[in-house]
């Protein structure tokens, strides 16, 4: 019976996915990608990744949702494409049916038994008094991946403010909405985003021995954040503040910190010092939690609008 | 392990509706959401061999899954970047298209 | 008894796209907000019956979760679409009468 | 005793799935917007109400329990604030291309 649901999930996501990409008009396009996240986060829970399944629901479909509704907002009603060539759209289809034959083969082609890395994993684990593999894998065995993660996250935000009219990159970056917000937005955000904050901290906190962790956790806090502005109930934050950089930088330059002192402690960079190692990853855990709210939501609300004029 | 064959035969699929998104898309944003459905099938994949290397007491491989949490936050950041771009491109057109002399954020 | 609800859950899933396909058809890009909110109620309901069914509890955060971005995107689209919509090349809103 | 519980469960989930149908049939049915909001969160909440009750008995603990009841009240609060949010934004479609005639207010 499983597999029965599993091929309706199945069907159903590749009919959302032709959905996105055969409406021509960019509104529903745009709500067709934001069912097509969600459709993908229960994907992973049958592929027994609840990990994925978090950040793929928090940031796939939920803040990507937020971006693109506003992107859409900006565009000009109409394209201004030419006529597409009418050889255009059977030729895409053959290149595309044919990759997907091409992949579709692979796939049935995986060699087996699968390879894996999961019996080392469990081995290495018990040294770092976690009991999410993931989470683990994240913090520990690959730590160089997640600190070059935070690298990109920043450098993606440098790239969105450079895009600012103001040089120097100050001010606020402009309100979600042009006009203030509507009484049930506003409700929202005074009821659901304390909810909210709850929940992304207990992702945070739950994330050492079950699903969830900094990714999950800082999505759904940026997420919050995001209501909470499209409410009203908060300000969009002034770029050149101080105590907002600092945030910015406290998860990668904590991060990269801990990597340094791995040399003096553990003799190896990135090494947790022994003994001490869920301590320190716990600590790492919650700067770049907050580091990638801040970064992801601020990288929502867009380019810094210049200075106030009074 | 079949249901595991059949999203890995959806992650084929699903790359190819990507692919061909990325063709035939009019305006921009059609693009980069035919990119990001592109990445998401090719997430799906890596889950598909995540899920097949299950062991040692985990439903799925955490190294690919590891793998894929930090892709679908470093696409998020590439969409994020690409939006931002176009939004910018679409402001200065129509600002050029007024001659220039607005003023106006976006 | 897994059985069950997996037919369950796979009922709801076809309910849903049931719903999603009419509606995406007939009506306007409200009514295609709407869908997807009703995709979201029946993942949560989908996600609620395969806790059981696959007996590992921390689907339930995920059903939270789904839970509580649910209204994210719904007041995105309200933001983003109000009356004193702008387009991208008009020159700034004057108040209406 | 495992007999009654998995009873429950089975007559509340079928039931909670016959509002969700019901849902389903009045979202396509149903021919203004705003209806079928009306229609939507509706069907849809007792759905959800009917099915939690449902599965209450198969919860491991009273946790998890609690985090189903949890997820029911999360998803009645934001049904019934999106449901506002929406009709707020169809009055608001509404309003804006009867007053200002613009027909590029309505997009293809």
């Amino acid at each position: 019976m499983s597999l029965v649901f599993d091929a309706v999930l199945c069907l159903v996501l590749l009919a959302g996915a032709l959905g996105v990409v055969t409406t021509g008009a960019a509104r529903p396009a745009v709500i067709a990608f934001i069912g097509y996240g969600l459709l993908l986060g229960l994907a992973w829970v049958r592929l027994a990744a609840v990990d994925v399944a978090l950040t793929e629901i928090a940031i796939g479909s939920g803040i990507s949702g937020v971006v693109l509704l506003r992107c859409v907002r900006a565009l000009p009603a109409e394209p201004l494409t030419p006529a597409p060539n009418r050889m255009l759209k059977p030729l895409a289809a053959v290149v595309s049916i044919t990759i997907a034959a091409a992949l579709a083969a692979v796939v049935l082609a995986l060699p087996e038994p699968a390879p894996s890395r999961a019996a080392d994993v469990a081995a290495a684990l018990p040294a770092t008094d976690l009991g999410n593999p993931v989470t683990g894998v994240l913090l520990v065995f690959r730590a160089l991946d997640t600190l070059l993660e935070k690298v990109v996250l920043l450098l993606s935000l440098v790239g969105v403010w450079a895009l600012s009219r103001d040089p120097a990159c100050r001010g606020r970056p402009a309100p979600l909405s042009p006009e203030p917000a509507p009484a049930p937005s506003a409700f929202l955000a005074r009821v659901l985003a304390p909810i909210g904050v709850l929940v992304g901290l207990y992702l945070l906190w739950a994330g050492a021995d079950h699903p969830g962790g900094a990714f999950q956790s800082g999505a759904v806090l940026a997420a919050m954040g995001l209501l909470l502005v499209m409410g009203d109930q908060i300000r969009t934050p002034a770029a050149e503040s101080r105590g907002l950089r600092l945030l910015l930088l406290a998860g990668p330059f904590g991060f990269l910190a801990v990597g340094f002192a791995g040399w003096a402690t553990a003799g190896v960079f990135l090494g947790y010092p022994p003994g001490a190692e869920k301590a320190v990853i716990i600590a790492v855990e919650v700067a770049i939690t907050v580091s990638i709210a801040v970064t992801l939501g601020l990288i929502v609300l867009g380019p810094p609008a210049g200075e106030e004029r009074p | 392990m079949t249901g595991a064959l059949l999203f890995g035969l959806a992650g084929a699929a699903l790359v190819g509706c990507g692919v061909y998104g990325l063709l035939t898309a009019p305006g921009a944003l059609g693009r980069v959401l035919g990119f990001n459905i592109l990445g998401g099938g090719v997430f799906l994949m890596f889950g598909v061999v995540a899920r097949r290397g299950a062991g040692a007491g985990f439903g799925a491989d955490p190294v690919p899954q590891a793998l894929v949490i930090t892709g679908i936050v470093v696409a998020f950041c590439a969409t994020a970047l690409a939006v931002a771009l176009l939004v910018r491109l679409c402001a200065v057109q129509a600002e050029a298209a007024r001659g220039g002399d607005g003023d106006k954020e976006t | 008894m897994a059985d069950l609800l997996f037919a369950a859950a796979t009922l709801l899933l076809l309910l849903a796209a049931a719903g999603l396909a009419a509606l995406w058809r007939a009506g306007n890009d409200v009514d295609r907000m709407l869908a997807v909110q009703l995709l979201g109620a029946a993942g949560i309901a989908v996600l609620l019956l395969l806790t059981p069914a696959t007996g590992d509890p921390a689907l339930l955060d995920t059903a939270l979760l789904l839970a509580l971005l649910a209204a994210l995107a719904a007041c995105a689209y309200r933001a983003a679409f109000g009356p004193a919509r702008q387009k991208a090349g008009t020159p700034p809103a004057v108040p209406r009468p | 005793m495992s007999l009654i519980a998995d009873a429950f469960t089975l007559v509340f989930v079928a039931a909670g799935i016959a509002f969700f149908a019901a849902g389903t049939l009045g979202l396509v049915r149903l021919p203004q917007t705003l209806s079928r909001i009306h229609a939507l969160t509706k069907a849809d909440n007792v759905g959800l109400a009917l099915i939690v009750l449902g599965l209450l008995p198969q919860a491991a603990n009273v946790l998890e329990g609690a985090k189903m009841v949890a997820v029911w009240l999360l998803a009645q609060l934001a049904s019934g604030a999106v449901a506002q949010v929406m009709a707020e934004a169809v009055m608001a479609e509404t309003k804006a291309t009867k007053d200002a005639a613009p027909p590029e207010e309505g997009h293809p």
